[in-house]
């Protein structure tokens, strides 16, 4: 312990008004980003950086305890397992924020700003003086200070907090941990499953090999030439990382029959009586059925969900085998 | 302190009750016996109190005081006067009759009945039979508003189930609907008494803030607030006093019942069985008027006197519109029910005529109706059992095939419709009197009421009794044995007391003497005094 | 002596106690023991008869105390008796037919398998017939009367396999009970006027009491007295009534109960005195009667419908008498006694004619049947001259002094009622010579079998017998039948000269009805003469019709008056439309009201609570979200409350 | 600086996290809302014992978090479990309290 840190904690340095603006925005910023981003990663890390900010409020209040447990306990521990949360349950939550209940945005956007106003406004009114400081509270440091009234006047509560830590992990163990009640199936009778239900008695088609380069993220060409959805990881899905090039092959296709008429040098009619019609005709259904892919996408959602479903109990399994 | 007997004439059915519900699902016979040994042991119980009950003595005998919560200065305070000790008695005699009128009524149907189930539902009914009996007795004998009230209120629990839990199987076509019948009527019933009894909750609670208020510490005790106001200590102002008794009254009106707080009875007699009906309409609901010309009287002189107009119509009302449609009835059951609402609208009419041939006449009348509709009820229950119907049109004839069960019923019938040297009569003749004296319009338009009996109960005669037999009752037995043990005792009674009232008239003028003297009225005199 | 008088009660009640309860082991006894019975009351009643006779006028009147019945405060019901020449009259009537009546029903009812009921029901009556007139107060009369009224009801409906039977009965019942509200209202305003309806007070204090009142007074004991003896308006009970079996008929219907109205009336002749209005509906109630009934018996074709209907027109004749105050007491009452004797074996007459014609009731199935059953034929005839008032006989007595005291009420009044009462007595001796034409002379139409026609109501009965008609074989009935009917017979014959010697029975009654000579505007002669006349017009006009040319064996369909007259005058339709069938709207209409509206409102409010929760049910929408919307608006409210207290 | 400034930033982070949780169907997200609250009520208490000049302020704060640790470990299990037996992460899903 410093006296600068002590003296900073006393009075209110004008460093400190300038470091309060900046960090206070960014605060703020983190703050709405947690609530709008889309993306529950990106929530998360908006959080945490509004967090460290916090943190950092902390030590300039002469808190240097909490402000260490802050970065510790809630960037470090709190968030990482918000992040292992998330990645357990997908990264997939790109939720939209479309209000599904009537009249609870209304609401919600009507209560809270009643609310934030009431709060300022209370505040505002509220009698607050300069700061007294911690000078003499924190004169044998922050942390004996802390430690000896955790240790004598709050010591009932530290020792309650303590049994509710223990029940929390235990309750986490056991909400989290499920035990397998019936026997795994074995490989046999998973194809012997796969066979009743009849769905892809094959395995897994493979995705579409583009001569360019390995494409994992491409998927294979049904014969009329429609991507297969099941060619390409559900992650990838998930994602949105497919590559589709089937409006590219088709368009090539096309053009190389024509080469081909001109290098021939067969007639119009000839080409109209002859495959180019029969061309005409696989470029036109190939269209039509892309066009009915892209648009029953409820369809393929449902579906996505499904061998989602198929893929987890695949990673559960692999947990199991671990 | 002298034996409790008072308390041991509510105890011993209570005790009962418990004993009775213990019986072991198979002994069902000894239920039964036990049952009604208990109540046989209750009505001797309560002969020793109407012959230890002095007519010349004071106005409260037998009298018991315990505290009870100190806090609330609520006592267990019990006596009776005379009129008191007539339902008491009344109670005591009818409930036998009712155990064994319904000796089959609650037996388990073949699939409930099977071996190792312990289901018990012939213990159950007679234990609430008690029960009620237990609760009625104590009701009667209170003399602490709050204790009274509480077994006034705590008579609809067994009530509730015995409606709800034991309906006559041969009311509707199917089980199901006729459950579902039940529980609609178990329901209205508790529902309207329990709505009439919160009023009155706070009425009681009113009349404990007033005299906390007047008399430095609060008292619930009747007598003791009947003195402090005849002593002039304690004077209620006008609101307070007519708002009190309207809570009391509303109370006891759904109880008695008084049109149009009626529409409960119906259903809950139509679809109880016979001897649940009795119970209701002769021993619960006198509970009802007896508060009243106890309570009511006693509490609020006052606000009586300004309300009687207003009830006194209510009352003539209840007598024509209930004989009017129970002639309108195709239910007998129902049918009896109106007849009854009826003959409370006379019972009423005689407690507000305020005159001593009237309240008299009331007390009497309680009494009276109570036996010659139990024996009417019963009899029409014997009937339905034996038809498996309750509609009047399915009947007919029957007095050529049963002719003692004709024949009672038409005594009941009679009784009903207060024919001269049976017990209703005297009664009723009183109440008519008692009105006249003091309302002639009033007397002479209840005196219709007479026509509308002979009508109902002669139609109801005439269809199911008289004419050409039916196929359905061709082979209809005639009373059984303990069907007639049932039914030859209330005729009997009925007989003695048309013909001698006069043990009962001795017993319950005095405390009709002490009501008029609480709400200061007397008869009107002879404007012509006779030459005698 | 006194306690005899309660005997004279106990023992009928006793037989019919016994008989009802005795159960089927008395079912071959039990008519002995009723019979028995009967005559001891009846014997009892001699010798009280002759313990009164042997006593000074004055002092006559003898009176049990039995106990008290209904003390409470200043009501004092007792239990008492009160014998007079009056009540003695009656009791002599009432056991002395009553016996008879009850030996003829041995044989009558012998094919009858609830035999023992049916003189257990007789007995009642007697039992209740003489509380009626001994009570000596008026609640106990009240008793008797309704007493009377419930045997004449279980008697009317003894065959309640007959739901004709079970209807007249129950519309007896019903109708009495009209007249019964008269008889409690007045004891009512008694009570409430001298503090007590013991018949001595009352009497003797009714002067001290406002003409109104006497007048209420008794123009309810004249409703009461209406609806017992079957007086207009509410005769319409006793056509019906006949559905009983003859015996009954001819006790109840005829002889006794229906005779009480006029008891009533005698009885309380003080009241009628101090009310003249009062006694001013009486004798028009009488004289309507009167002509009433004698009209209905004109047209009526079942025998017994005939005779009820002069039945109600003599008990008219009395009731005009009783009407008349001092100078017609006496002669309501001697008229009400050899009535009892003539009419009573008038039915027990056509009794035996029915019970030789296998219960056939209609007059045009009859015919010549005198050779047949003569002993029936003398009584019945005996009868019959007796009641058109034949010189000699004692309807002639009793009529004609009736008669004479109508014309003495003096004035238009007095020739008003005094026309209405010759004419009365010339239908009178149309009707009955037409009966007795119809049913002993012309041809025999019994022979041929009848065409039934169904409007008919008197076929009823022949309907019984069921299918094929067999021809019925007429006979003289057994002796326990036929001995009754000449004892009557004597009676009929030789009562009136008996009670008019020196005024013998006026005088007897004197000392408690008050009787005073009346003096009719022209001589006595003239109006005997006249009486005598219109007798012999309407035996003349009858003759005309029904002796000379044969008697069409199905009736004639009549002049409107006779289609009415046949239908009782539609008294019946009237009281349908007027009073049944409004009655049943309204009971019907208030049974709907009693659901729909009453419990509707109940249930109303119940469902509207129910529907209330339901509604704010759809708040709770289970999103977590939506209720932390609440709950961050609840803790804004609060805060802002926390605030405006501190601002406030 | 106006000490003021650091309750009024503690007022709108804790507005904001409050209409996160009111807005976001995500129970993650949701939960995040809940900690920032959380961490705006802290920032008020240390600020107050700051202004107080003792250190009681600080002690809540610390059980503050604590208690919000326990919270969210619970919290995230029961996510975790309500996914697992619904595939979905969405507040919204779990509307089982209605009737």
């Amino acid at each position: 312990m410093n006296g600068t840190l002590l003296a900073a904690a006393s009075a209110t340095s004008t460093g400190e008004a300038v470091q309060f603006w900046i960090l206070g925005t960014v605060a703020v910023l983190g703050a709405l980003g947690t609530v709008l981003m889309k993306r529950s990663v990106h929530s998360a890390l908006c959080l945490a950086g509004t967090m460290i900010v916090l943190a950092v409020f902390y030590l300039a209040n002469g808190a240097y305890f909490l402000g260490i447990v802050q970065i510790v306990v809630y960037t470090g521990a709190v968030m990482m397992l918000f992040l292992f949360v998330l990645m357990l349950v997908g990264v997939t939550a790109a939720d939209s924020l479309k209000e599904t209940i009537r009249g609870q945005r209304w609401m919600a956007v009507l209560c809270g700003l009643g609310f934030g106003i009431l709060l300022v406004g209370g505040i505002g009114n509220a009698s607050v003086g300069t700061f007294t400081g911690l000078a003499e509270a924190n004169a044998g440091g922050n942390v004996q200070g802390l430690a000896r009234s955790i240790f004598t006047d709050y010591v009932f509560a530290f020792e309650i907090t303590g049994a509710l830590l223990v029940t929390a992990a235990v309750a986490a163990m056991v909400l989290t941990h499920r035990e397998r009640t019936e026997r795994r199936d074995t490989q046999r009778e998973m194809a012997e499953k796969r066979v009743r239900e009849g769905k892809h008695l094959p395995p897994l088609p493979a995705p579409g090999v583009y001569a360019r380069h390995n494409a994992v993220d491409i998927p294979g060409l049904l014969p009329d030439g429609t991507p297969s959805e099941l060619t390409v990881s559900q992650t990838l899905r998930s994602r949105g990382q497919v590559r589709d090039v089937s409006r590219k092959s088709l368009s090539d296709l096309a053009a190389l029959e024509r080469r081909t008429e001109d290098y021939l040098g067969r007639d119009e009619s000839a080409a109209r009586g002859g495959p180019g019609e029969g061309g005409g005709r696989d470029v036109r259904d190939a269209a039509d059925v892309r066009k009915d892919v892209s648009d029953d996408s409820p369809a393929a959602d449902r579906d996505r969900d499904t061998d989602r479903d198929g893929d987890r109990d695949a990673d559960r399994d692999r947990e199991a085998a671990k | 302190m002298s034996f409790p007997l008072l308390t041991a004439v509510a105890a011993l059915p209570a005790i009962g009750a418990v004993a009775t519900a213990a019986v072991p699902a198979a002994r069902r016979t000894a239920a039964k016996w036990l049952a009604l040994a208990v109540s046989l042991a209750t009505l001797v119980l309560a002969a020793v109190v109407a012959f230890r009950f002095d007519p010349g003595g004071d106005r409260y005998q037998l009298t018991e005081s315990h505290t009870w919560i100190a806090d609330f200065g609520v006592r267990y305070e019990l006596g009776v006067d005379g009129i008191g000790v007539a339902l008491i008695a009344l109670t005591a005699l009818l409930i036998p009759f009712v155990v064994l009128a319904g000796w089959h009524d609650a037996d388990p149907v073949e699939e409930e009945a099977a071996p190792g189930r312990r289901w018990r539902p012939t213990q159950g009914f007679f234990a609430l039979i008690l029960a009620v009996e237990a609760m009625v007795v104590i009701s009667f004998a209170a003399t602490d508003v709050f204790l009274f009230y509480v077994f006034f209120e705590a008579m609809l629990i067994p009530m509730y189930f015995l409606i709800g839990g034991f309906g006559d199987r041969a009311g509707a076509r199917d089980e199901a609907e006729a459950a579902k019948q039940r529980s609609y009527a178990a329901v209205k019933f508790l529902l309207y008494n329990l709505a009439g009894g919160l009023i009155m909750l706070a009425a009681v609670i009113g009349l404990y803030a007033v005299t906390a208020d007047q008399l430095g510490e609060g008292t619930f005790s009747l007598r003791a607030i009947v003195e402090a106001r005849a002593s002039g200590e304690l004077t209620m102002a006008q609101n307070t006093e007519r708002l009190l008794f309207l809570g009391f009254f509303l109370a006891f009106a759904v109880k008695a019942p008084l049109w149009p707080l009626h529409t409960w009875l119906p259903n809950a007699m139509g679809e109880s069985t016979a001897p649940v009906a009795v119970l209701i309409t002769a021993v619960v609901d006198k509970v009802g008027t007896f508060a009243m010309l106890r309570f009511c009287l006693g509490l609020f002189p006052e606000a009586s006197a300004w309300a009687t107009p207003v009830v006194l119509v209510l009352a003539l009302v209840s007598i024509i519109y209930g004989a009017l449609l129970a002639i309108g009835q195709r239910d007998i059951k129902r049918l009896i029910a109106y007849a009854s609402i009826s003959h409370f609208g006379f019972i009423i009419l005689g407690i507000f005529a305020m005159t001593s041939q009237g309240q008299g006449g009331a007390t009497l009348y309680m009494v009276n109706h109570g036996i010659s509709t139990a024996a009417l009820m019963l009899v029409a229950g014997f009937l339905i059992s034996r038809r498996g119907s309750r509609l009047i049109a399915d009947y007919g004839g029957v007095q050529k095939v049963a002719p003692v069960l004709a024949g009672t019923f038409l005594i009941g019938g009679l009784a009903t419709l207060s024919l001269p040297g049976l017990a209703p009569f005297v009664s009723e003749f009183l109440v008519l009197v008692g009105t006249f004296t003091r309302y002639p319009a009033a007397g002479i338009v209840a005196t219709f009421g007479i026509v509308l009996a002979a009508l109902y109960v002669l139609v109801l005669y005439q269809r199911t009794m008289t004419g050409p037999v039916r196929p359905e009752v061709e082979r209809m037995p005639d009373l059984r044995k303990r069907e007639l043990a049932v039914v030859a005792p209330l005729i009997a009674l009925l007989v003695l007391l048309g013909v001698f009232p006069k043990p009962l008239t001795d017993i319950v003028n005095p405390a009709v003497e002490h009501t008029l003297s609480d709400v200061q009225k007397t008869d009107p005199d002879p404007e012509v005094e006779a030459a005698k | 002596m006194e306690t005899l008088i309660g005997l004279l009660v106990a023992a009928p009640l006793l037989g019919a106690a016994v008989l009802l309860c005795g159960g089927r082991r008395l079912d071959r006894t039990g008519h002995w023991i009723g019979t028995a019975l009967a005559a001891a009351s009846f014997l009892l009643g001699a010798v009280l008869f002759a313990d009164m006779l042997g006593r000074e006028a004055e002092d006559r009147t003898l009176s049990q105390h039995v106990f008290s019945w209904i003390p409470v405060g200043g009501f004092q019901a007792d239990v008492a008796f009160r014998l007079d020449q009056l009540s003695m009259t009656f009791v002599l009537l009432i056991t002395g037919v009553g016996t008879l009546i009850h030996v003829y029903s041995i044989g009558y009812m012998e094919h009858d398998e609830r035999r023992r009921r049916f003189f257990g029901y007789l007995n009642l009556f007697l039992a209740a017939m003489l509380l009626l007139v001994l009570a000596d107060n008026y609640l106990l009369l009240y008793a008797g009367w309704e007493g009377v009224g419930l045997a004449s009801y279980l008697l009317i409906g003894f065959w309640q396999h007959k739901p004709s039977a079970a209807t007249a009965a129950k519309k007896a019942f019903i109708v009495n009970r009209v007249g019964d509200i008269g008889l409690s209202i007045a004891i009512m305003i008694m009570f409430t006027t001298f503090g007590t309806f013991a018949f001595s007070p009352v009497l003797e204090s009714v002067g001290g009491t406002s003409e109104g009142t006497a007048t209420a007074i008794g123009l309810m004991l004249l409703l009461a007295a209406c609806g017992k003896s079957a007086q207009v308006p509410l005769q319409s009970w006793l056509g019906d009534a006949m559905e009983g079996p003859t015996p009954v008929s001819a006790l109840i219907h005829a002889a006794t109960m229906v005779t009480a109205g006029v008891y009533l009336i005698v009885r309380s002749g003080a009241i009628f005195d101090a009310a003249p209005a009062a006694q001013t509906a009486v004798v028009t109630v009488g004289a309507v009667t009167l002509l009433f009934g004698a009209i209905v018996g004109c047209a009526k074709d079942d025998i017994k419908k005939a005779l009820a209907g002069s039945t109600m027109s003599q008990i008219g004749y009395m009731v005009l008498a009783a009407g008349l105050g001092p100078i017609g007491y006496a002669f309501a009452i001697m008229h009400l006694v050899t009535h009892g004797f003539f009419k009573a074996g008038l039915f027990l007459g056509a009794g035996s004619v029915m019970h030789g014609m296998n219960d056939e009731v209609d007059m045009r199935r009859y015919g010549g049947l005198r050779k047949y059953m003569p002993i029936t034929f003398a009584t019945f005839g005996l009868g019959y001259l007796a009641i058109i008032g034949f010189p000699g006989l004692s309807g002639f007595f009793s009529k004609d002094k009736i008669i004479e005291a109508a014309f003495a009420k003096g004035g238009t009044e007095g020739w008003i009622l005094g026309g209405a009462a010759l004419l009365g007595a010339a239908i009178t001796a149309f009707y009955m010579t037409r009966v007795m034409l119809m049913t002993f002379f012309g041809e025999e139409r019994w022979r041929n079998a009848p065409t039934p026609s169904p409007k008919e109501p008197s076929v009823e009965p022949a309907a019984e017998t069921g299918g094929e008609y067999e021809v019925p074989h007429p006979h003289e009935s057994p002796k326990s039948m036929t001995v009754p009917m000449i004892v009557l017979a004597f009676g009929s014959v030789f009562a009136g000269g008996l009670f008019s010697w020196g005024e013998a029975f006026v005088h007897w009654l004197e000392p408690v009805v008050p009787f005073e000579h009346g003096h009719p505007p022209v001589s006595a002669l003239t109006v005997t003469a006249a009486t005598v006349v219109a007798l012999l017009i309407g035996v003349g006009a009858a003759w005309l019709q029904y002796g000379r040319k044969p008697v069409p064996a199905l009736a004639p369909r009549g002049s409107l008056l006779t289609r009415a007259a046949r239908r009782d005058l539609l008294q019946d339709d009237f009281n349908h439309v007027v009073l049944v069938k409004p009655g049943e709207y309204l009971t019907r209409g208030l049974v709907y009201l009693d659901h729909k509206v009453v419990d509707g409102a109940v249930n109303g409010t119940a469902a509207a609570v129910g529907g209330l929760s339901g509604r704010s049910r759809r708040i709770q929408n289970g999103y977590a979200r939506s209720y932390a919307v609440s709950m961050l608006g609840g803790a804004a409210v609060l805060v802002a409350a926390t605030l405006l207290m501190r601002a406030v | 600086m106006n000490p003021v400034n650091y309750l009024y930033l503690a007022a709108l982070l804790f507005t904001i996290g409050a209409s996160g949780v009111l807005l976001r169907r995500n129970a993650i997200v949701v939960f995040m809302s809940v900690e920032l609250m959380l961490n705006a009520a802290n920032l008020a208490l240390v600020a107050f014992s700051r202004l107080h000049g003792n250190l009681d302020g600080q002690i809540i704060a610390f059980f503050t978090m604590v208690v919000a640790a326990a919270e969210v470990v619970v919290g995230l299990a029961i996510i975790v479990t309500i996914f697992r037996s619904r595939h979905s992460a969405s507040v919204d899903d779990a509307s089982l309290m209605k009737l």
